[in-house]
């Protein structure tokens, strides 16, 4: 098993969702995150405080799946993220060593 | 103020020139009465009007400045800040009603009232000051008290001890604001000599201001300050404060003049165009020179505006209003964006950049536009030049008090018991340090 | 409230007396219309305090009492607790209208009123009430039939249904405020044997109070009580809301005294002494039994001497108000903080710990502290032993009717619908449960 | 506000019976002024209510609107939308100052005044507007120039430049706010036709809602309409802001009495009779035919009955004002949930859905129930089917005047200097694209 | 090593920390996150607009064990945050290949 | 590849970034976490309600480099981070077997 965890922009969420549930990608973990990389922030001022907003707003997606439909999930997202601007993030595959559904036990691939 | 002020303290040579702006307001609010000046009664409509007043400032500093502040904060730090300004309101209302009415405005002498109004005595449900009911005058009087120590709170912000602060607010309030406030309305040398302080600029903001300059340096910096992140971490609150601290600001302004009538009116419509107008001007400099109009930017030029017009609410017209905004906000600007910065002390929330700077303003332009046809009193544009160098002498005199004194009462507590928090309570936040609560 | 009682209820034995208080503030806010008391005419300084202070009583509510009890909940149950004072607001004001003055004020019996005045039919625009017009005084009440039921809804914080919720508090309003709101200030019998309730510490407070205990024991516990984390999500809102509340109060309390005059003052006067001396001593004492002066504190314990105050404000001094006030910090503190785990009930958000308890304590200290100064009636200290018993009476009478009812209403509501969400939609939160809303 | 028109205007033919309500009301207020309505002298009372009319009308639009409006959007613009209403009531309060007042309440013309108070010159502190002082009606005057353009920020939110954004709003001030103003309140021609709007249902709130309709037309959706989550993002602050809004509109209403007498109390009473049955009949539709009432539901309603209420304000009962806002929460649950969603235009914050509506709703029904009773004026039911019409030829010559104009304008100011914010920076937020800030 | 992650239902997390606590575990990293999977989210709706609410809020917890405790740990967690309603969660393992105590350098087993 | 994962004091966060990225990382994403271990929290009373508070604001760092610097990655973190105060966290490295940039469909190594 392979997760896939990928950084891409806030507003970009909903079209990935769709894209992985059409290949039938059942279930995904979101977190809110904020990210920092060659896209660079603005700046806010304060009454003339000024404060580097080096961090921008990101979300990442957690996606555990079959080894053998990572590779497709991975493509998926790139597609389905990309905006071709600076800023649209990376895909990080893992290997996953085992996986449980806390619900009924089941484990590995039978968990997802 | 100034009308009810000479009531009281009637045995006092120059006050019926000192008063005259504020008595014609009362001769045209209550003209029935106009005849008999020496046995005032009670108006209803007056005393209607005061009570709300009184709570509208109430409503100033809670729940107004304890959200201007709160917005401004790191989150960490918000609940503490709020805090202060609620816990002043109640310790130091307590310490008014004990002594602080009597002191400031008891008889006494040219410095300081006495203590034969202490705890109220004497003051019954029927005793009148002009025409409002006494204990009215005095609660709207408390109000000011309040609200001026929770002012200087946002120049310490994030760094003072919650029981430092307490008994620094109630000593400072005993040592420095009713002396002033004795000397500008309770029949002291400043009132005598014709400053002119309509609703508090001297009072209450150049005080707040220069006390809270003293605080941020004899404190220090913030942990940080210059190197972390210390962006305000909702501003959604810091508006609604100076919100709610304009809507107050009418009770604070237009309820100097202790009567509903025509002076009221006109205190309450040049306070709304000196805010309109600073925060304009604000709002444009910070475009042009920024870039970009921020939301702070907008609300404080507003609050900058009200503080510069106070003490000129009831002695200046519309246009003379218009022009004092639009000044105040540019140099409350420049207070809070600049001369801070150049300067390099941590005034954490710019309680002298904007209430320092905007009550000196305030202060001085009120001998500029004083226009005899609004409160009586004339002022440089109308010939009298003098005005301007007394209202520099009631400043003065402030301001030198003011910083000695504060100064003086932080290196004492600092001795005693100290004044900041450790490093660690720092970094942790004064929330979870300082009272055990955060927000989640 | 009382001088209007009398002119409603001219027919009633011992009003003359009862009323005194009241009275002497009347006389001094209108001079000119004192000889005439058979025919007030409408003073319009009167008029306008009190429409002022009606909004001010309808500000506690909404958006007052929504923000302190909203902050103090989870955060999936925010918008729900205040969509409850919300909506209380909206129904039971519709409820007041058509059937609620008229059974509270209209003549009727020493137990109820009557539906004379059902759809306030009858009442012009010319109507008097005193010196201020009927529909005002009406419009003032009804703020007051508002609040009431609203404050319960922190006993059941975060588990009633918000159907069951709606059922209650139109039915308690009818079966246990308007009862004693007639029995108190509509001529009934405790009117008349010389209960002194200025502003509704019995009416209000204690009777929000013990209607919240008895529904807490009838709820039941929330879910995870004494093992999950129900801290306060966000007591930013609460300490604005206590601010409001605050501000508010003047218009409950001082607005009570229905004119704008001396009494009005002194009641505002010795409301906020009694509010200020609270905090500092729920503070003093939390900082010296718990280590650490809470911010929940200081506004509880605000809160807690304004309840108490409320049925003094017409009768007492300042002094008065600030040994009351002192007395009511730390008994609060004492119901809200040790009674309330001691005796292991559930009051979420404290509606009886700090209205209930405080409403005791203010009931029973306005019989000791009574001064005939200020509003006509002896206490204790001046030797009228025989008000405390009265005021023990009144607080009995109270109790025992509104605890009986609360208690029948909600077990056959229980029968009839059920009162309590599902334990998922309690897990779940009933922002999304009940509303389909959240926080984001 | 008609009573004083009529002083302002005495030459005017028709005025006598057009101002028949509010003279009504004024003679019960002041009726040792009555036999000398020539010569009025200052009303302390009148005076007292008008000073806090004016602050309620002002915390309707900051900290209220600002508040209503700022938790309905996306967490990313809501410094934006909240910094919309603030500064349109700085930069619309210079205008009013400088030409606005002049240009509604000067003489002039049919369809406009003119400049004979431009920068309220010769307005001086003694002069009178009936019996409050000339400065306090023009302020009072200027908060609802105010809150108009303020309104329509809600159906442009989240893609306006605020650059474009303050032009318009001066311009359309101008334009369309100061000659309906005009024709309605300051003796144009609707005025002389007869057309009943106590407190600006049509000028206020169809004004606002119309040019609302055509400015979310004209401006296009938000990016992402219908597919993007927009939720609102924090609806504690919206039932913070429309109960403010709830307490200012007392203010709005029962100020347009510009007096404190039976006729404010009443205009104050319907107001708030309308508010909670519109509350009551969104809330039950919208649980009747959405399965849960919701919390945005509740608030709405009680706005739209607010809004409703407005023109009808001084000329229904209880019971009219009852069934005013039961219709009117039902029809702004249809304008805003059923209408939007049918013709597929972005209001984004249902300024047509809820102002529009309602003010049209209320508009209409203010010649429909108009009883002689109240206001002198007599609708539909007391047989004057008339009124009716006319109240619906104010409407369509408003409707026409502000559509045309409005889009003119907004098409002209595209040309110029666009005015819409770029895709990315809709995307990235307007608080931090716009004003350099951002929620932390 | 291993790193053993669980997607659980918020109010399960405190049985879940105790649960570990009991077992020895004495470190460990939460956070609030997004689930999408089986279980259907509420619909939300604003003035008629209906925001489907695909995401449930979730807690993520971390915890890093040595390789033979991480079996027990993983079963200690599924025990504690069972409810046997849909939406209960997974847990998923992770080798991890180099620990550090920031505080003292320790690194790998001592480094928990 | 390796992703690195440090769990450290909020308020060493900049000091961390700055010191990244003087040894030329380019990329990295935080999370804002709660952390449970040795350092225990305060206690809030609300009203006489005792809330342990077990855990602590923590940031997650997590950092995707070549696999030869993730030594000197780990190295820099540590030093940034550390106060010598207890709490002051962790640092996990794991294998990332793929890695892509969305914008470009750059992987692994040109994808950091
Ligand atoms: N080496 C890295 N490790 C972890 N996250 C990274 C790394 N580099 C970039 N990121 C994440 O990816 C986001 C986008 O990266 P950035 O360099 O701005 O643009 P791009 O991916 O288009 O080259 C960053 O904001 C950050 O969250
Ligand atoms: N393939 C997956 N990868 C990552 N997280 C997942 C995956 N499937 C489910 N989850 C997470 O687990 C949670 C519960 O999953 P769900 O399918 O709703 O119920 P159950 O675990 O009972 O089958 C989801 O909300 C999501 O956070
Ligand atoms: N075994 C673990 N797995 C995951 N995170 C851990 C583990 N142990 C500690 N942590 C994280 O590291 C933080 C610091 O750990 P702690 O034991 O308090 O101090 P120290 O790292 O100085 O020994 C914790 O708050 C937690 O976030």
């Amino acid at each position: 098993m392979k997760l896939v965890m990928a950084i891409i922009k806030p507003f970009k969420l909903e079209d990935v969702r769709e894209a992985l549930a059409a290949i039938g990608v059942q279930g995904l973990t979101v977190s809110e995150v904020k990210g920092f990389g060659r896209q660079k922030g603005q700046t806010e001022i304060y009454r003339g405080a000024e404060y580097q907003v080096s961090f921008l707003p990101k979300v990442k997606i957690e996606v555990a799946v079959k080894s053998d439909l990572a590779d497709q999930v991975v493509e998926t997202i790139c597609t389905a993220a990309r905006t071709e601007k600076i800023g649209d993030g990376k895909v990080f595959v893992f290997d996953v060593t085992k996986a449980v559904r806390i619900r009924t036990g089941e484990t590995d691939g039978d968990a997802l | 103020m100034m009308s009810i002020s000479k009531r009281l303290m009637s045995s006092l040579p120059r006050l019926s020139t000192v008063a005259g702006g504020a008595a014609a307001g009362l001769l045209a609010a209550v003209p029935a009465f106009a005849e008999d000046a020496a046995a005032p009664t009670l108006n209803s409509g007056d005393t209607a009007w005061m009570i709300v007043a009184t709570a509208f400032v109430l409503m100033m500093t809670i729940p107004g400045l304890a959200l201007f502040y709160g917005g401004m904060v790191r989150k960490k730090n918000v609940l503490a800040i709020m805090a202060q300004s609620f816990a002043i309101c109640c310790f130091v209302s307590v310490l008014w009603m004990i002594v602080g009415y009597s002191l400031t405005f008891g008889t006494g002498n040219a410095f300081i009232g006495d203590f034969s109004k202490a705890f109220l005595s004497g003051i019954g449900i029927n005793a009148l000051s002009g025409t409002i009911p006494e204990v009215l005058f005095l609660s709207f009087q408390m109000t000011f008290a309040v609200i001026t120590p929770a002012l200087i709170t946002g120049a310490f912000a994030d760094r003072m001890k919650f029981s430092a602060m307490l008994i620094f607010s109630l000593v400072w309030v005993l040592v420095v604001y009713i002396p002033v406030a004795h000397w500008v309305w309770g029949g002291g040398f400043l009132m005598n000599e014709g400053v002119l302080d309509f609703a508090g600029g001297t009072v209450v903001h150049i005080n707040a201001g220069v006390a809270g300059l003293v605080a941020a340096i004899v404190l220090g910096k913030r942990k940080g300050y210059g190197t972390e992140n210390m962006a305000p971490h909702n501003l959604t609150l810091s508006v609604v404060g100076a919100a709610l601290l304009w809507v107050g600001w009418f009770g604070f302004n237009a309820g100097s003049a202790l009567t509903a009538g025509g002076l009221a009116a006109m205190a309450l419509l040049v306070t709304h165009i000196a805010a309109s107008a600073a925060a304009v001007s604000w709002t444009l400099v910070e475009w042009i020179f920024r870039g970009k109009p921020s939301v702070l930017g907008i609300i404080s030029g507003a609050v900058g505006g009200l503080v510069a017009i106070t003490p000129a609410a009831g002695f200046v017209t519309p246009t003379g209003a218009l022009i004092i905004g639009l000044l105040a906000g540019v140099a409350c600007f420049w207070g809070a964006v600049w001369l801070k910065h150049k300067l390099g002390y941590d005034d954490s929330l710019d309680a002298f950049g904007v209430h320092g700077i905007g009550g000196l303003v305030g202060a001085v332009l009120t001998g500029v536009f004083a226009a005899e046809a609004i409160g009586g009193k004339t002022g440089l544009l109308e010939g009298n030049a003098g005005q301007v160098v007394t209202q520099v002498y009631g400043v003065v005199a402030t301001v030198v008090w003011c910083a000695v004194a504060t100064f003086i009462i932080l290196k004492v507590l600092d001795m005693i018991m100290g004044i900041r928090v450790s490093p660690e309570q720092e970094t942790e936040g004064l929330d979870l340090a300082e009272h055990g609560e955060t927000i989640h």
